[in-house]
């Protein structure tokens, strides 16, 4: 079965988030009913003394957190349908008061604020403060609100209702909750893990024929608390048959585990690549098809990551559209500032490499500073739109985040819109002309220095699409540029200079090498490896990994 | 007429030399120097500036209230470039063009041990504002930021004690600082009954960004059933890649949280705090700590820098009170002679931002209240732990083999950076002095 | 005869030499012998940055003499240099002995931080002054050779050649970045006690390095001079403009170029050595590619080819770098930046070449 | 071939240490009683599948002067990147005499050896004087320790001033090799192998861009080297070729199309249709 069939879009989670608040006083109310029974004697006695649901939940306004968390305690065994309202705005941080005695409790939805007792609206109300919470008391939180998502609408949200079960541990009365609710429900993917949840709670049965079944079930099952389980039982239980059952299931489910280990690993060093990729492919054109050292295309990719934050600021209510607004504007602000680089300083310099270097040293500096002096030299902060944050969980040892997928599938389709404008357009055929042979082009008519500005426009332009992917991943500051520049030229000289197929093959095939590594050397020492790789690899093919051939080459 | 050239060449030349000669040598005017070593350009320019225009601030208030010793105060800033050679060169200009009366300045360890030959040779002061790795002690050098033990362990305490956290990682930058807190750390847990196995240690290069590979593993390391919490000492520009990546791979901060100790409010600033609620730091100082000196020290910084926005941090309160303390050490003095202020530096006490009242020890540590807080989705810190009296800092560790019979008093009769209190002498090079 | 093809025939180097060794005459006298509250006094913070410009001078020798004359463009010879500094750092902190704070007769403060029971076996032999020279040249004098070889052998020319040696440099900074290495990590070598049994806080050893890196530069401007001007100079030049006519002459290029590299290496580590015990650190950073490019920039701006032009070169631009960092600390990156920029576009020849320019001009 | 055998021949004592290796000494082991002095035979060169050489042939007697033509595209500047060592073809064998191996040899042994090459764009060295260039290209000991301290032997002043001569340089020995003309450049890149002693002289288009006069001095110059050098000319000027050649060798496609003297050749048929065919 294809588990990508599983995943619900990512969009409709804040309809069903609106929807659920309608619905959970009721399942709020089952569960207190449910678990009546055994605690009535002591809530009776307790009742006496107990405050009301109104005084409570004044109480959250004030007092330290731990005063917070024991309020929140008493406020749980309460039965009052308001409850998941304030629980679920608590631990979201949308539950706001004021400093009135007593204080006005607020529920924030979006820009609506409502009382969160009388259910008054007070949009509009002046100082009204978020309730902070803290780790200890967002956890209690999760824990109570895990409970009464066990019927929400919303795939994921059950999925995790389940997997909190299991890590918290499954007792008699949530397996009968568990049991109940495996009826009705409806997709694989949660019954999978109630099954899990069930085996899990039956390898602490008594009968030995229960239990080995369970660990029958469980070997089938990925989930780290069931791996943990058998391991309790295969290293601490009595029965030798049992052990020995659950290291085999534990053996069967490690197999299992190291093939997506490795799926991951693969992900992994490709997401690496494309971030390589990136950096590298502007860096293909300037340096790969003009024979520009452009030491300043860090600061170019620099630029594009600003223009991402850039568009944020100015665009505070369009977060979600911000990076597609910002490709085309980081496109066409860094193309200008390489268009203006290329007139202004490198148009003198072709034919003298080494010299270009020199000049867009100094420029790299320059715009640094500029940037510095401009922005200040604090990180800016970029956010990440709703839809690019998070993970697409395959099961429960995979999982692919959604940053890295969105960037490999956008470095590649950059990859191949570069291709397509060098290989099919009018502007890609001149570009190789006057790479090839500079007097030659001229001569058969085509207009040499547009052509150039063009291409390292081109070059930069890229440099700061990246840019704006890059923005995702790391910070935003002055020194972004210098981070990926040595990088970048390592990828395009190990893939042979003018050649994009090798840029692509070269970027990909280091980022692997990389990651494959890294678990063996450590970080520093595999990028030390890959870096002594480089250099034997180009005393061992001088071009790079495709080289140009034939006699233009030779020379 | 070649000959002729040459002369005049040379003689351009000269002259050039002597233009340079004499621009470095300025004379000193009569006033009291301040000396402001930060980085303003190059990797560390991004956490030293602010402390650079931190010193203008303080230095200004106090001119406003009238100066030191009836003689106004005249900053000298320099731009050690984050090269750490130059950090030494530039102490001596401060220290032998200028004539400052004290120097402060340094971020990294690095540039505070490039600083130090420097500085005792020439018997200046320097005042250095940010939490370090503890193992060196100076005649000549206050630290005001935190030692280990005002930081890194009373958070893993937090951590044990309060979260009940069993399987630790201590991930860090490759360098110095990380390298002996996690030792600490490290021979601390063991010394509380951790097992081997429930220690990670990973280390990675400075910069690093691609944490994929490191994350997953804390991932798997986490995923045992015991509580599992990561102690970072990754440093500066890691950290935001880093959180990201532990976002990304919804590793939250009630699965395992994120002790930081170099994650502060102003980097906080540069990332989107969204997916870091929850997660935590130790830190002598919080922005949002609820005092009226607080308050007043936000406002004057607001006002300064003539930016709303602009957060404090840490460091920033090490400096105001290193600053304070020094003016106050003057005035005790009467003389801005260093043996003096030295001397009279040891004892004096001044409010800190956070409500109580921070000592200078003979070892040149301060005390300090230690604070853990939660991020929070506005970049700002919510305290919820606080140790209830002040810690003394620590110059050598008690947990670390070398140092642990070592202590630090630069009072009489001990007068010693490194004594050793078994053999009841004072080891290694200041054995001689 | 030797006089005239080393000095007579070069008037601009005889010119830089004079005021290299006037230098040297000069300051350490007006330093010792002067009083402090004199003008003509030179405190001991310029005789500090003065030898550190020495050294940076015999550097950018040795830059130019790859580039410049050979055409090969390094951008790793700060990989060279730092390891010449690694090695002097070594002997100085085997000197110190156990003056260490923790006070251990053999292990450097930063090994028992790191629990290390015994010295590596690397470090053995550094504690005497011979073996460590020999190490600051044999170390980066065999990396060249061997690098190099390879290199030359496969026909790694130009910018191939230049963005390998970046990787060469960058992998050996994050190499001893690693706190296992054992060469202190991003702190380095520092805190040094004392050369040869001589304080370095005292002014007069500080002096005599000063005079020292004088000497070193007269000496390697000698030695790089003598190179140039022999028949081997002329084959390297000729390499340099026309490489394949070389090698149709019958001239094994690839061994003139390896040669001359590895030289340029000894020297450049040379640079280091003398480096370090000046400034008092050496450390990982030094590695770093950043400032490999800087120094060609210094040669660049000097007036590549001409070997008195790469000390001209090392002067202004640390000079002004020193100037700016002090006066104007916000721009000097634009300054520096901008420099850059103008010195490739407006003088391809350096502020030697425009120096030419009006000398010419002057002759019409 | 196996992995083992490509190691061993990897690591081969000469191919790790040839940098250190001796300068094969050629006159010795010379060996023409055969009459040949340059077997090229079998040689086969292609780039991305276009065949520049295709089973080419070629012997040149000691002392011959031989004239290359060609179409353009033929494979002559292959050829004689394939004699000197610049190209390695992909099948054939090339001798020197009876017994050396060119291929085997680098291009600079190939040049101590005694092949010299003219190449097609005169290649000087522009920035030294015309005297220095004849010095560096002088027959003597080329390693790098000889030549740092190394100043010319009577001998061979000697052999460049008649090189000079020969050449019609003599006024110019002072000047910079880059302010001659073009046709002096020329003259000045067949001195530098004069200099070397070579037994085969391979000239690239020695008269390409000259004026009449020119070409008449460079017809003469090349005449007379004939019997002491084995002199190879590729050449398009037709009536230069007339002038200078008792043999000539057609090339077309990569390999041999026809062989005789001038008038042979002119009227060959299949030659004809070649150059007619353009």
């Amino acid at each position: 079965m294809n588990p990508l069939c599983r995943i619900t879009p990512r969009h409709t989670l804040p309809a069903v988030l609106l929807w659920l608040t309608c619905l959970l006083p009721l399942h709020a109310n089952a569960q207190t009913t449910d678990s009546a029974p055994e605690e009535t004697p002591s809530t009776a006695a307790a009742e006496a003394q107990q405050p009301t649901f109104e005084q409570l939940v004044q109480q959250l306004a004030g007092g330290s957190l731990r005063d917070r968390a024991a309020t929140v305690n008493q406020l749980s065994s309460q039965s009052d349908e308001r409850l998941a309202d304030v629980f679920n705005a608590l631990v979201a941080g949308d539950l706001l008061a004021n400093k009135d005695k007593p204080p006005v409790i607020a529920i924030r939805d979006g820009e609506r604020l409502t009382d969160a007792l009388s259910g008054a609206d007070l949009t509009g109300t002046q100082r009204l403060r978020r309730i902070p919470v803290n780790n200890s008391l967002r956890t209690q939180l999760r824990g109570q609100v895990a409970q009464l998502n066990l019927n929400h609408p919303n795939t994921d949200k059950r999925y995790a209702a389940v997997e909190r079960f299991i890590r918290d541990g499954v007792d008699d009365e949530t397996a009968a909750l568990l049991r109940a609710h495996q009826q009705v429900e409806d997709s694989g993917r949660v019954q999978d893990a109630i099954t899990t949840a069930l085996a899990v709670y039956q390898l602490q049965s008594d009968d030995r024929a229960i239990r080995l079944a369970a660990i029958d079930e469980l070997s089938g099952s990925l989930e780290q608390e069931a791996r943990n389980a058998l391991r309790g039982i295969a290293e601490n239980d009595a029965d030798a048959e049992l052990r020995s059952a659950a290291a085999e299931a534990i053996e069967s489910i490690q197999s299992r585990i190291s093939f997506y280990r490795f799926v991951e690993n693969l992900f992994f060093g490709l997401s690496l690549g494309s971030v390589l990729l990136l950096a590298a492919i502007g860096l293909a054109i300037t340096f790969g098809v003009m024979g520009v050292i452009n030491m300043a295309h860090g600061e170019l990719i620099m630029i594009g990551a600003y223009t991402t934050w850039g568009v944020q600021v100015l665009f505070p209510d369009l977060i979600e559209w911000s990076l597609l607004i910002a490709v085309p504007a980081a496109f066409l602000i860094t193309a200008l500032v390489g268009i203006a680089i290329e007139r202004g300083v490198i148009r003198f310099l072709y034919g003298r490499p080494l010299e270009t270097l020199l000049a867009t040293f100094g420029l790299s500096l320059v715009l640094q500073q500029a940037v510095r002096t401009l922005f200040s030299p604090l990180n800016r902060s970029v956010s990440s739109p709703e839809w690019i944050s998070g993970t697409l969980s395959i099961n429960p040892v995979l999982s692919i985040t959604y940053t890295r997928l969105y960037i490999l599938i956008f470095g590649l389709m950059v990859f191949f819109a570069l291709m397509l404008v060098m290989k099919r357009t009018t502007l890609g055929l001149k570009v190789r002309a006057v790479s090839q042979n500079r007097a030659m082009a001229r001569a058969v008519g085509v207009r040499s220095s547009w052509v150039d500005a063009l291409t390292f426009g081109l070059g930069s332009g890229v440099a700061g699409v990246a840019g704006v992917a890059l923005s995702q991943l790391t910070n935003v500051g002055p020194n972004l540029g210098q981070a990926y520049i040595i990088d970048s030229f390592m990828v395009v000289v190990f893939g042979g200079v003018g050649n994009l197929w090798g840029t692509l093959v070269s970027a990909m095939s280091l980022g692997l090498i990389n990651n494959f590594l890294e678990p063996y050397a450590g970080a520093m020492l595999a990028k030390v490896l890959v870096l002594i790789m480089l250099i034997l690899f180009i005393q061992k093919k001088p071009k790079g990994l495709f080289p140009q051939k034939g006699r233009a080459a030779a020379d | 007429m070649k000959l002729k050239n040459l002369v005049k060449k040379a003689g351009a030349l000269g002259v050039a030399c002597s233009m340079a000669l004499g621009a470095l040598s300025v004379q000193a005017e009569e006033t009291i120097k301040v000396g402001v070593l930060h980085s303003l350009s190059g990797t560390m320019a991004i956490s030293e500036t602010t402390l650079k225009d931190t010193m203008l601030m303080l230095i200004e208030e106090q001119n406003k209230k009238g100066g030191l010793l009836g003689k106004k105060l005249e900053p000298v800033v320099v731009d050690p470039a984050s090269n750490w050679p130059l950090f030494a060169e530039r102490t001596r200009e401060l220290l032998e063009q200028h004539h400052v009366d004290a120097i402060f300045g340094c971020w990294t360890s690095v540039s505070r041990k490039s600083v130090l030959p420097v500085i005792e040779e020439l018997n200046g002061m320097l005042f250095y504002p940010v939490q370090y790795e503890g193992e060196e002690s100076s005649r000549n050098v206050f630290y005001t930021g935190a030692a280990p033990n005002q930081q890194a362990i009373p958070a893993v305490d937090y951590l044990k004690d309060e979260l009940g956290v069993e399987r630790w990682v201590l991930a860090g930058t490759d360098y110095v600082y990380p390298r002996t807190t996690n030792r600490i750390l490290e021979a601390y847990l063991k010394s509380a009954g951790v097992a081997e196995d429930d220690i990670m240690i990973n280390y990675t290069p400075f910069g690093h960004s691609d944490w994929q590979n490191i994350v997953a593993e804390i991932k798997r390391f986490g995923s045992t059933g015991k509580k599992t919490a990561v102690v970072s000492t990754i440093n500066g520009d890691a950290n935001v890649p880093f959180y990201r990546e532990l976002g990304n791979q919804g590793v939250s901060a009630e699965d395992i949280p994120v002790v930081a100790f170099s994650v502060g409010e102003e980097e906080l600033s540069g990332i989107d705090t969204t997916p870091l609620v929850g997660h935590m730091a130790a830190w002598n100082y919080f922005m949002s700590e609820d005092t009226p000196e607080n308050e007043a020290f936000i406002n004057t910084w607001h006002e300064f820098t003539g930016d709303e926005k602009r957060v404090t941090n840490d460091p920033m309160e090490a400096h105001y009170i290193g600053f304070n303390m020094w003016v106050k050490a003057v005035e005790k003095a009467g003389t801005t002679d260093t043996d003096k202020v030295i001397d009279a530096m040891v004892g004096v006490e001044v409010p800190n931002l956070t409500g109580g009242t921070s000592t200078m020890l003979p070892n040149h540590h301060i005390t300090k209240p230690v604070l853990i807080g939660e991020i929070q989705d506005d970049g700002q810190f919510l305290t919820v732990s606080s140790t209830d009296e002040l810690v003394p800092g620590d110059a050598w560790s008690d947990y670390l083999e070398g140092s642990k019979d070592l202590i630090s008093d630069w009072t009489a009769p001990i007068s010693c950076g490194n004594y050793n209190t078994k053999t009841k002498t004072c080891v290694g090079a200041q054995a001689e002095e | 005869m030797l006089t005239q093809r080393l000095l007579l025939s070069d008037r601009g180097g005889m010119l830089v030499l004079g005021l290299v060794v006037l230098m040297a005459i000069i300051v350490p006298i007006c330093n010792l012998a002067v009083p402090g509250d004199s003008p003509l006094h030179v405190s001991n913070f310029t005789v500090g940055l003065l030898g550190k410009f020495l050294c940076f001078a015999l550097l950018a020798l040795s830059v130019d003499l790859i580039w410049g004359y050979a055409g090969i463009l390094s951008l790793g010879h700060g990989a060279f240099f730092t390891l010449g500094g690694y090695g002097m750092g070594m002997y100085l902190m085997r000197q110190i002995g156990d003056r260490g704070v923790y006070g251990h007769p053999e292990l450097m403060d930063f090994m028992v931080v790191l629990n290390w029971q015994e010295l590596p076996w690397y470090w053995q032999g550094f504690d005497m002054f011979w073996f460590a020279m020999l190490m600051v040249l044999l170390v980066p004098g065999l990396l060249a050779l061997a690098f190099g070889w390879l290199a030359f052998r496969s026909r790694v020319t130009g910018v191939y050649f230049a963005i390998i040696t970046q990787a060469l440099t960058y992998a050996l900074m994050l190499a001893f970045f690693r706190n296992e290495m054992g060469f202190g990590g991003n702190n380095g070598l520092n805190d040094f006690k004392e050369i040869l049994g001589f304080d370095l806080a005292a002014q007069a050893t500080r002096v005599g390095l000063f005079i020292a890196s004088a000497i070193a530069l007269v000496l390697g401007y000698l030695a790089c001079r003598y190179i140039v001007t022999s028949r081997a100079g002329r084959v390297i030049v000729s390499i340099r403009d026309a490489e394949s006519r070389t090698r149709f002459c019958g001239y094994q290029v690839e061994s003139y170029k390896l040669w001359l590299f590895v030289f340029s290496a000894m020297l450049a580590a040379v640079a280091g050595a003398l480096y370090v015990p000046q400034v008092g650190i050496i450390n990982p950073g030094e590695f770093a590619p950043l400032n490999s490019i800087e120094m060609v920039v210094w040669v660049a701006t000097g007036g590549r080819g001409t070997l008195f032009g790469a000390i001209v070169g090392a002067f202004s631009v640390n000079y002004a770098k020193t100037f700016f960092t002090t006066y104007s600390p916000e721009t000097w990156l634009f300054i520096l930046g901008g420099l850059f920029v103008l010195v490739t576009l407006l003088l391809p020849k350096g502020i030697v070449g425009l120096f030419d320019r009006f000398r010419r001009k002057g002759e019409k | 071939m196996n992995p083992l055998n490509r190691l061993r021949e990897t690591w081969r004592p000469d191919q790790v240490f040839d940098l250190v290796q001796p300068t094969p000494t050629f006159d010795k082991s010379l060996d023409t009683k055969h009459g040949p002095i340059l077997y090229v035979e079998d040689v086969s060169v292609s780039f991305d599948g276009f065949k520049a050489l295709n089973n080419l042939n070629l012997y040149i007697d000691d002392g011959e002067l031989r004239c290359i033509i060609g179409p353009n595209g033929a494979g002559k500047t292959t050829m004689m990147d394939v004699i000197t060592g610049k190209t390695k073809p992909d099948s054939g064998s090339v001798y020197f005499g009876q017994r050396i191996n060119l291929l085997k040899l680098s291009e600079h042994a190939i040049a101590r050896g005694g092949i010299g090459r003219k190449f097609q764009k005169p290649t000087i060295f522009e920035a030294l004087s015309v005297f220095e260039n004849l010095e560096l290209a002088t027959a003597s000991n080329k390693h790098v320790w000889y030549t740092l301290n190394h100043h010319l032997s009577g001998e061979q002043r000697d052999r460049i001033d008649e090189v000079l001569t020969q050449i019609g340089l003599t006024n110019h020995y002072q000047q910079e090799a880059g302010a001659l003309s073009h046709g002096q450049k020329q003259w000045l890149e067949i001195g530098m192998l004069l200099v070397q002693n070579p037994r085969v002289l391979l000239v690239d288009e020695p008269v390409a861009g000259m004026t009449g006069e020119e070409v008449e001095h460079t017809a003469q110059l090349l005449t007379s080297l004939k019997g002491r050098h084995s002199v190879i000319v590729v050449e398009h000027d037709m009536a230069f070729v007339r002038s200078i050649a008792n043999k000539v060798t057609v090339l077309h496609q990569g390999s041999v199309l026809a062989e005789g003297s001038m008038d042979q050749v002119q009227s060959d048929p299949r030659v004809v249709e070649v150059y007619l065919g353009e």
